[in-house]
C-alpha cells in the first residue's frame, strides 16, 4: 500500500515533469508546478508516515506550502505582471523544438534509469527503486533550463531541478535535512522575487523578456 | 476456440457492429447540449445510414475494383479486431488467432486501404487526406506498441485475454504508474487513430483542413454507409479496448448467460461514459495545426516509454 | 553423397554449362539458354538447401581444386535455409529473365555471367573453409559487379553506379579478408571446424578485432547504415532481374556471414556490448532505411532502401539474439534468430516479387519516377496486382509476410525484457520503437508506391502508353507471389527447417522456439500466438458477409457511374494529382532535422519593375545525408592523397629503381633488427 | 477552461422550443428522417447565407429536426440553391445536381433562386434555379427568414 502511494506520487514527479516540456502556455507550466510541488511533498508525506518521522512530516509540510502554493502564486503573479500583460505569455520558440525536446527527455529518462543502478543498488529498498525519478526529474530540469528562451520558462527548469534534488534526497533516505531544504527553497523564493521585480523594470525598458535580445545589453 | 470465445465474439461483433452509430450519436448529443442545442438525437447516425443504404451507388470514372471493395475491407478489419479483443469475454472468439499487435496491425490494414482508396479517385483532396492520414498513423504506431509493450510487461504476454487476466487478478495494478502513464499515452494514440479534436475535426467542412473526411469525399450511398459505420466502429473498438485494458471489470469469464449479458451491459456502460467523456473534453478544443501534432505524438511516446521503464523499475 | 550434395553439384554443373552455352549460342537463343540455366540451377539448389535445411548434411573436402589449401564443402541446416532462399529466388528471376532480356536484348557476357552469379552466391553458402568462402565471395562479387554495368553503355550514370558498388564491395571484401586471416592465424586453421575450436583461444582484443572486421565486410554487403551507400546506387541501375538477384539474394549472405562467423564460429560470447552494437546498428539501418525510402521518388531506388531497411530489422534480431545467449537467454536467443531467419526468407519473397513488378513498369513504361507514372491498373493488371500483393507484404500488414516476421522479432524482445536487467531494460524498449517506427513507415512508404504509381491517372505519356509484359515475366512474378502467399498464411511450413538452422548454430535454445502446427504460431516457452491463416479467412467471410447484407437492402438501387467530383469547376487534369513528392512532404516536414532535404526557391522578376514576379522556381531534393556527412570527406581526403602521391612519381627510371632498392634494404635492416 | 465552462453553465440551452411538425412532406418516405444538405451559392448576394448559417446555428437548430449540412455533393441528399444562377454558375450548378446520388431534391432559397426577384434579365443572369436544374420546394423572402428555411427543411425529413 505504501509502496503503491509512493510510486503514484514517482509516477505523478515524471508525468508533471513531462508536461512541462511539452505545454508552451507559460501560466499551464505554472499550474503543473504547483501540482508538482504537491505530487513532492505526498512523497515526503508517505516516507514520513512510513518511518513515523516527525521531522520528515514537517518537511512534508513545508514543501506543500512552499512549492505547492507559495511559488506558483508568486510565479502567477510575476507572470500577470510580466509576459502576459505584454501578449508573450507562451514559450514561444524553444532552441531545440518541442518534438526534439519531448525525445531528448525520453533519452535523458532511460540515461537516469541506466546511470542510477548503483546508487539503487547501495540500499535496495522499495523507496531506493524510486531514485532513477527523481533524477529523471533533474536532468530534464537541467535540459530545460538550457533549451527555453523565456526567463519565466527557465525559472521552471530550475524549479523542476530543485525537485528532483529534493526528491533523490527523499528517497535515498539520507533526507535532506530541515535547514537545507529551507534554505533551498528560500533562495527560490528569492529567485523569484528578483525575477518578478527584473521583469517589470525590462517591460518598461524593452516591453519583452526575451533573454537573447539581452545580449544586446552589453554594448 | 471454445463454446464462451464463440458467443462471446459473435456477442462483440453484433454489440460494436450495433452500438458503433449509437455511440456516435450519443456523443454528438452531448456536444449538442453543451453547444446550447437540442441535438438530433441519439438514433440520428442510424437514421443516417439507413438512408444512405438506400441511395444509389456511384462510381466515379476511372477508379477501379480497389475503390468499390475497400469500404468492405475497412468494415472487415474492424469487425475482426471486435471479434477477437476482449471486451464482453476474456476468451477470443477465433482461438490464440490474434493478440494487441495483431489488433493494432488490422485496424491499421483498414486505414492502408482506404488511403489506397482515396488515391485511386486522383482527386487532389483525396491524395491530400491519404498522405495526411497515413502521416499520422506512422507517427502513432510506435506509442501504440510501446505502450502495448508496457502493458505486456505485467501481464508477461501480449495475449489479450491474458493481460486483461492479469488485471482482473490483481485491481490493484490499475494503479501502478507504468499503467496510468500508459492509459494517458494510449488515449493520446486514440484521438489520433480516430480522428478526433485535437488532431483532426470530424466535423469540419473545410476540405483544406481535412484528415478523414477528405479520402471519403467521392463515396456515396452504400458505400458510405460501410465507411461511416466502419470509423464509428474503430472509435467504439478503441475506446472498448481502453476499456478493457484498464478497466476489466464485468467482463465474463464463464458461458453463463447471464455472465454475458452483464459483460455486454457493463461494455455497453463503459465505453458509453469514455465517448461522452471525450466528446465533452472536445468541446473544450481546438484542432492542432496539422505539424503540431507530432509533437503531440512525440509527448504520448514519451509517455509510453516512460510506461515501460516504469514498469521494471517501480514494480509494486 | 545425399539429396544436398547431388543439388549443389548440379547446380554448379547446370551454371557452368548454361554460361558456355550462352557464350556460344545465337544471340536469338541467349536470354532463353541463360534464364533457363538459372532458373534450373537455382531450383537444383533449392532442393539442395531444402534437403540440406531438412536435416541431411554433408562435407566434402576437395584438395588440389584450389591451390595451396584445396576446397572443402559443407551443408548444414543453418546453411541450407539460405541456399533455399538464394535458389527459390534464382528459379523466379530465371524464368522472368528469358523474357525481360529479350526486351532489353542482352550481350554474350552478362548472358553467361548470370547462372555463375547464381551458383556462386551457392558456393559461398557451401564454403566450409576460409579459403573457399573468400574465392567464391569474389567471384560473387565479380559477377555482380559485371551483371551491375549490363547497361552501361547505354546510360553513363550505370558506370558511377558500378564504381561506387566496385569501390565497396572490394573494401568489405578486404575487411572481411583480414579478419578471417587473423581469426584463423589465433585458431591456428582456416576449416571452419578448426576455427570453432580454436574460437576460444582468442585474446578479447583479438575476439574485437575479428568481430568489428567481419561486421563490417558483411555487414556492407548487408546494405547496413552508413555502409550501405552502393546499394541505392546499385540497385536502381542494374536490370532488374539483376536487382532482385541481388536485393533478394545476395544481400542475406551478409547475414549469414554475420550469424555464421560471429554467431557460430565465434561462439558468440565475448562482450554484450558488441551484440547491443549489432543491434543498434540494425535499428538505425532500419529507421534511417525506410525514412529515406518514404521520401525517395525512384521506384527501384525506393525498393534498395527499403532493402537495407529489412536487413536492419534481421539485423535487431540478429543483435538480440546475441544479447540474450550472452546473458544466458537460450530459449529467447533461438526465438529472436529465429525471427531473424523467418525475415530474410520473407523479405527475399517479396523483394523478387517487387523488383520483378518494378522492372515489368520499367519495361512497359520505361520510367522509373513515381511522380511521372500511375494510372497503370487498366494497362498492366497482373503487374498492379503482383506489386500490390508485394507492397502489402512489405509493410507489415495483415495477411502480409513481414507481418508474421516482424510479430516474431517483437514478441522475442518484449519477452526478454524481464530478465535482462538494467541494460535490457534500457535497451529493449528503444528497439521495439524503431521496430515500431519502421512498420509504421513502411506503411507510408509502400502507400506511396502502389498508390501514387499505379493507381489514379497516369501522370505522362510514358505511362499512358504502358503495355502488359509477356508471360514468362508474369510468371516469374507469379511464382514470388505464390512463395509470398505460401509464408504469409503457413509459416508453419518453413518454421521447423528454421529451428533446425537456428539450434545448428549452436547457441540457441535447443527446443524449437516456435511450434503450434501450420495455422497457428504458438511460441514455447513463452505465452504468444498468433494466427495469420484464421485471421485471413475471418476477414473474408466478413467481407463476403457484408457484401451480401448490402445486396439484401430492401430497396437498394442500382450502381451508376459519373464523372469525378471535380467542385463543379472544369475537369481534374492529372497535373492536378498528388504525386509521390506531395504525398511524403508531411513526413519530411516532420523529419526535417533527421533527413536535411535541399530546396531553393528562384523567383526572376519582370524586367520593368521589379514588383511583378515573372517566374517562380521551386527545386526540392532529399539527399542522402550519411552519404554526404561521411563519404564526401574521406573521398576528398582520398583524392587530396592522390594527388600527394603523383608527385613521388616524376617518371625517372632511377627513381623507381631506387625506391625498390630502399624498400629491399630496408626489409633486410628490420629483419636483421627483429631476428 | 472554467470560464468556459462556468459560459456553458450560464448559456443552457438556447435553442427555441420547436413549432409543431408539418404534415408528411415532399420526400419523407425515401429519405426516413435523415437529410444531408449541400449549399451551392449560385451567385447570391449572401443575405440568405446569413439566413442559412442562422437555421442551423443553436437558435433555431435545423440539426435536432435530422438535417445536416455536408461537405460534398456525394454525400447529400438536398441541394440549397441560392441567388439568381449567374452564366459562369448555370455549369456548375449542373454539375453538382448530377454528382448527387439519386433521390436527390433541390430548394431554391430566395426570391432570386424561385424567380429571379429584382434582378430578373439583369446582365450575366442565366435564369432562375428551376430554368437550370428541377426545382422541388422553394422557400419565398428576400431574404427568408430563418423559421422559413427550418421549415422547408422539415418538410424533407418528415421530422
Amino acid at each position: 500500500m505504501f509502496v503503491q502511494l509512493l510510486y503514484l506520487s514517482c509516477g505523478a514527479l515524471l508525468m508533471t515533469a513531462v508536461l512541462i516540456v511539452w505545454r508552451r502556455p507559460l501560466t499551464a507550466i505554472v499550474k503543473v508546478l504547483a501540482v508538482q510541488g504537491m505530487a513532492l511533498a505526498a512523497l515526503a508525506g508517505v516516507l514520513a508516515a512510513r518511518g513515523h518521522d516527525a521531522e520528515l512530516a514537517a518537511i512534508a509540510a513545508g514543501v506543500l506550502a512552499l512549492r505547492g502554493v507559495a511559488l506558483p502564486l508568486l510565479l502567477r503573479r510575476a507572470l500577470a505582471a510580466g509576459p502576459a500583460a505584454t501578449g508573450q505569455s507562451r514559450e514561444t520558440r524553444p532552441l531545440v523544438n518541442v518534438a526534439a525536446s519531448l525525445l531528448a527527455t525520453a533519452a535523458l529518462v532511460l540515461l537516469a534509469y541506466a546511470v542510477s543502478g548503483p546508487l539503487t543498488a547501495l540500499a535496495p529498498s522499495p523507496a531506493a527503486h524510486a531514485i532513477p525519478v527523481g533524477i529523471a526529474v533533474m536532468l530534464t530540469g537541467f535540459f530545460v533550463l538550457v533549451t527555453r528562451r523565456r526567463a519565466l520558462s527557465q525559472l521552471a527548469g530550475f524549479l523542476l531541478m530543485d525537485n528532483g534534488i529534493t526528491a533523490t534526497g527523499f528517497l535515498t533516505g539520507a533526507g535532506t535535512g530541515l535547514v537545507v531544504e529551507l534554505g533551498v527553497s528560500l533562495d527560490v523564493l528569492l529567485a523569484v522575487l528578483v525575477l518578478q521585480v527584473l521583469t517589470s523594470r525590462m517591460r518598461e525598458a524593452f516591453g519583452d523578456t526575451d533573454l537573447d535580445e539581452l545580449r544586446e545589453l552589453h554594448d | 476456440m471454445n463454446r464462451v470465445g464463440i458467443a462471446g465474439g459473435v456477442i462483440q461483433v453484433l454489440l460494436v457492429t450495433g452500438g458503433a452509430p449509437l455511440l456516435a450519436g450519443v456523443m454528438r448529443q452531448v456536444r449538442a447540449r453543451l453547444e446550447g442545442r437540442a441535438g438530433p438525437g441519439v438514433g440520428q447516425p442510424w437514421r443516417d445510414l439507413r438512408k444512405l443504404l438506400r441511395k444509389e451507388p456511384v462510381t466515379p470514372a476511372g477508379t477501379s475494383e480497389l475503390y468499390r471493395v475497400a469500404p468492405l475491407v475497412l468494415v472487415a478489419t474492424t469487425a475482426v479486431a471486435a471479434a477477437v479483443a476482449p471486451f464482453v469475454t476474456a476468451a477470443s472468439a477465433i482461438g490464440p488467432a490474434a493478440d494487441l499487435f495483431a489488433v493494432a496491425a488490422l485496424l491499421a490494414m483498414g486505414t492502408a486501404t482506404l488511403a489506397l482508396a482515396a488515391i485511386d479517385t486522383g482527386t487532389p483532396f483525396g491524395g491530400m487526406g491519404a498522405s495526411r492520414e497515413v502521416t499520422i498513423m506512422a507517427l502513432a504506431e510506435p506509442t501504440l506498441l510501446v505502450s502495448v509493450f508496457a502493458l505486456s510487461v505485467r501481464a508477461g504476454s501480449t495475449g489479450l485475454a491474458a493481460i486483461v487476466g492479469a488485471t482482473l487478478h490483481d485491481p490493484a495494478r490499475v494503479l501502478s504508474p507504468g499503467s496510468l502513464l500508459a492509459a494517458v499515452a494510449l488515449g493520446v494514440v486514440t484521438i489520433a487513430e480516430t480522428g478526433r479534436l485535437p488532431v483532426d475535426n470530424p466535423a469540419t467542412h473545410l476540405e483544406l483542413t481535412m484528415v478523414h473526411e477528405a479520402m471519403t469525399l467521392e463515396y456515396a450511398g452504400p458505400d458510405l454507409a460501410l465507411v461511416e459505420l466502419a470509423s464509428a466502429m474503430r472509435l467504439c473498438v478503441f475506446l472498448g479496448l481502453l476499456a478493457s485494458l484498464f478497466a476489466p471489470w464485468g467482463i465474463a469469464v464463464s458461458a453463463a448467460p447471464l455472465a454475458l449479458a452483464v459483460g455486454a451491459a457493463a461494455f455497453a456502460v463503459k465505453v458509453g461514459l469514455l465517448g461522452a467523456g471525450l466528446a465533452a473534453a472536445e468541446v473544450f478544443m481546438a484542432k492542432l495545426r496539422l505539424f503540431r501534432v507530432p509533437e503531440l505524438l512525440a509527448g504520448s511516446f514519451l509517455l509510453a516509454l516512460l510506461a515501460v521503464t516504469a514498469s521494471w523499475f517501480l514494480a509494486a | 553423397m545425399n539429396l544436398a550434395a547431388y543439388g549443389l553439384s548440379a547446380a554448379a554443373t547446370i551454371a557452368l554449362a548454361a554460361a558456355i552455352a550462352a557464350l556460344v549460342v545465337p544471340a536469338r537463343w541467349r536470354p532463353a539458354v541463360s534464364g533457363t540455366g538459372t532458373a534450373l540451377a537455382g531450383l537444383a539448389g533449392l532442393v539442395g538447401g531444402a534437403a540440406a535445411a531438412g536435416g541431411q548434411s554433408f562435407a566434402v573436402a576437395l584438395p588440389g581444386v584450389l591451390p595451396l589449401s584445396g576446397v572443402s564443402l559443407a551443408a548444414d541446416p543453418l546453411s541450407g535455409v539460405f541456399m533455399a532462399v538464394t535458389g527459390g529466388v534464382a528459379v523466379s528471376v530465371g524464368i522472368y529473365a528469358i523474357g525481360y532480356a529479350r526486351h532489353t536484348g542482352t550481350g554474350p557476357v552478362p548472358a553467361a555471367v548470370l547462372p555463375l552469379f547464381a551458383a556462386s552466391m551457392l558456393g559461398v553458402l557451401a564454403a566450409a573453409s576460409v579459403p573457399t568462402l573468400l574465392a567464391c565471395w569474389e567471384l560473387m562479387a565479380l559477377a555482380s559487379l559485371l551483371l551491375v554495368l549490363t547497361e552501361h553503355r547505354r546510360r553513363p550514370e550505370v558506370a558511377e553506379a558500378g564504381r561506387w558498388y566496385a569501390v565497396m564491395t572490394h573494401l568489405g571484401f578486404a575487411c572481411i579478408l583480414a579478419g578471417l586471416m587473423i581469426f584463423a592465424a589465433h585458431a591456428g586453421g582456416d576449416s571452419f571446424a578448426a576455427l570453432r575450436a580454436g574460437a576460444g583461444r582468442l585474446a578479447p582484443a583479438a575476439w574485437g578485432t575479428v568481430f568489428v572486421l567481419t561486421l563490417a565486410g558483411f555487414g556492407s554487403k548487408a546494405g547496413m547504415v552508413p555502409l550501405h551507400a552502393w546499394l541505392p546506387r546499385a540497385h536502381p541501375e542494374a536490370p532488374s532481374h539483376v536487382s532482385a538477384l541481388m536485393s533478394a539474394a545476395m544481400v542475406n549472405l551478409g547475414v549469414y556471414g554475420i550469424i555464421r562467423v560471429d554467431f557460430g564460429l565465434l561462439g558468440g560470447g565475448g562482450a554484450r556490448g558488441w551484440w547491443l552494437l549489432v543491434l543498434a546498428l540494425g535499428a538505425v539501418s532500419a529507421v534511417y532505411g525506410i525514412l529515406q525510402a518514404a521520401m525517395c521518388g525512384d521506384l527501384k531506388r525506393l525498393l534498395g532502401y527499403s532493402t537495407s531497411e529489412n536487413m536492419g530489422l534481421v539485423l535487431i534480431g540478429v543483435g538480440a539474439a546475441g544479447l540474450f545467449a550472452a546473458s544466458g537467454q537460450r530459449l529467447l536467443a533461438g526465438l529472436a534468430l529465429a525471427a531473424a531467419l523467418l525475415h530474410v526468407a520473407n523479405h527475399a519473397a517479396f523483394k523478387t516479387l517487387l523488383f520483378l513488378s518494378a522492372g515489368s513498369v520499367l519495361r512497359g513504361t520505361g520510367i522509373r519516377d513515381l511522380d511521372a507514372l500511375g494510372g497503370l491498373r487498366a494497362p498492366m493488371p497482373v503487374t498492379t496486382a503482383a506489386f500490390g500483393w508485394g507492397a502489402l507484404a512489405a509493410s507489415a500488414l495483415p495477411p502480409g509476410t513481414a507481418f508474421v516476421s516482424e510479430w516474431l522479432l517483437v514478441q522475442a524482445l518484449i519477452h526478454g525484457f524481464p530478465g535482462g536487467g538494467t541494460a535490457a531494460a534500457v535497451v529493449l524498449p528503444t528497439a521495439v520503437a524503431a521496430v515500431a517506427l519502421t512498420a509504421g513507415l513502411a506503411v507510408a512508404t509502400f502507400v506511396k508506391a502502389f498508390g501514387i504509381g499505379f493507381l489514379a491517372r497516369p501522370r505522362s505519356d510514358g505511362a499512358a502508353r504502358a503495355v502488359e509484359s509477356p508471360v514468362s515475366m508474369l510468371a516469374g512474378m507469379g511464382l514470388a507471389g505464390a512463395a509470398c502467399a505460401v509464408l504469409a498464411l503457413a509459416p508453419g511450413l518453413v518454421l521447423p527447417a528454421i529451428a533446425r538452422a537456428v539450434s545448428a548454430t549452436g547457441l540457441a535454445g535447443e527446443p524449437p522456439p516456435t511450434g503450434g502446427g501450420l495455422l497457428t504460431l504458438r511460441l514455447a516457452g513463452v505465452a504468444g500466438a498468433v494466427s495469420p491463416m484464421l485471421l485471413t479467412i475471418a476477414l473474408l467471410a466478413v467481407m463476403l458477409a457484408a457484401a451480401a447484407g448490402l445486396r439484401a437492402v430492401p430497396g437498394r438501387r442500382a450502381r451508376r457511374a459519373a464523372r469525378l467530383w471535380d467542385c463543379g469547376a472544369g475537369p481534374l487534369t492529372a497535373r492536378m494529382e498528388y504525386t509521390a513528392t506531395s504525398f511524403a512532404e508531411p513526413l519530411q516536414r516532420v523529419f526535417d532535422d533527421v533527413v536535411a532535404p535541399e530546396t531553393d526557391i528562384d523567383v526572376s522578376h519582370h524586367d520593368e519593375a521589379r514588383y511583378l514576379v515573372a517566374a517562380v522556381e521551386y527545386r526540392s531534393r532529399v539527399p542522402d545525408r550519411i552519404e554526404h556527412r561521411l563519404y564526401r570527406p574521406v573521398l576528398a581526403a582520398v583524392g587530396a592523397w592522390g594527388t600527394a602521391g603523383r608527385r613521388l612519381a616524376p617518371g625517372s627510371v632511377h627513381r623507381y629503381l631506387g625506391y625498390g632498392f630502399c624498400a629491399v634494404t630496408v626489409l633486410l635492416i628490420v629483419l636483421a633488427v627483429t631476428r | 477552461m472554467l470560464s468556459l465552462w462556468r459560459a456553458i453553465r450560464a448559456a443552457g440551452r438556447i435553442a427555441e422550443p420547436s413549432p409543431p411538425r408539418p404534415g408528411p412532406g415532399l420526400a419523407a418516405g425515401a429519405l426516413g428522417g435523415s437529410v444531408q444538405v449541400r449549399h451551392v451559392d449560385a451567385g447570391s448576394c449572401n443575405g440568405c447565407e446569413v439566413e442559412i448559417g442562422a437555421a442551423f446555428g443553436p437558435v433555431y437548430d435545423a440539426e435536432r429536426y435530422g438535417a445536416r449540412l455536408v461537405a460534398s455533393p456525394r454525400h447529400a441528399d438536398v441541394l440549397l440553391v441560392t441567388g439568381v444562377v449567374t452564366r459562369n454558375m448555370a455549369e456548375p450548378l449542373r454539375r453538382t445536381y448530377d454528382a448527387v446520388p439519386a433521390p436527390k431534391r433541390v430548394v431554391a432559397v430566395g426570391d432570386c433562386a424561385r424567380d429571379c426577384g429584382v434582378l430578373a434579365g439583369a446582365y450575366g443572369v442565366a435564369g432562375a434555379a428551376g430554368d437550370i436544374v428541377p426545382v422541388d420546394a422553394g422557400v419565398p423572402g428576400c431574404p427568408p427568414r430563418p423559421e422559413a428555411i427550418v421549415a422547408a427543411l422539415r418538410e424533407l425529413t418528415g421530422r
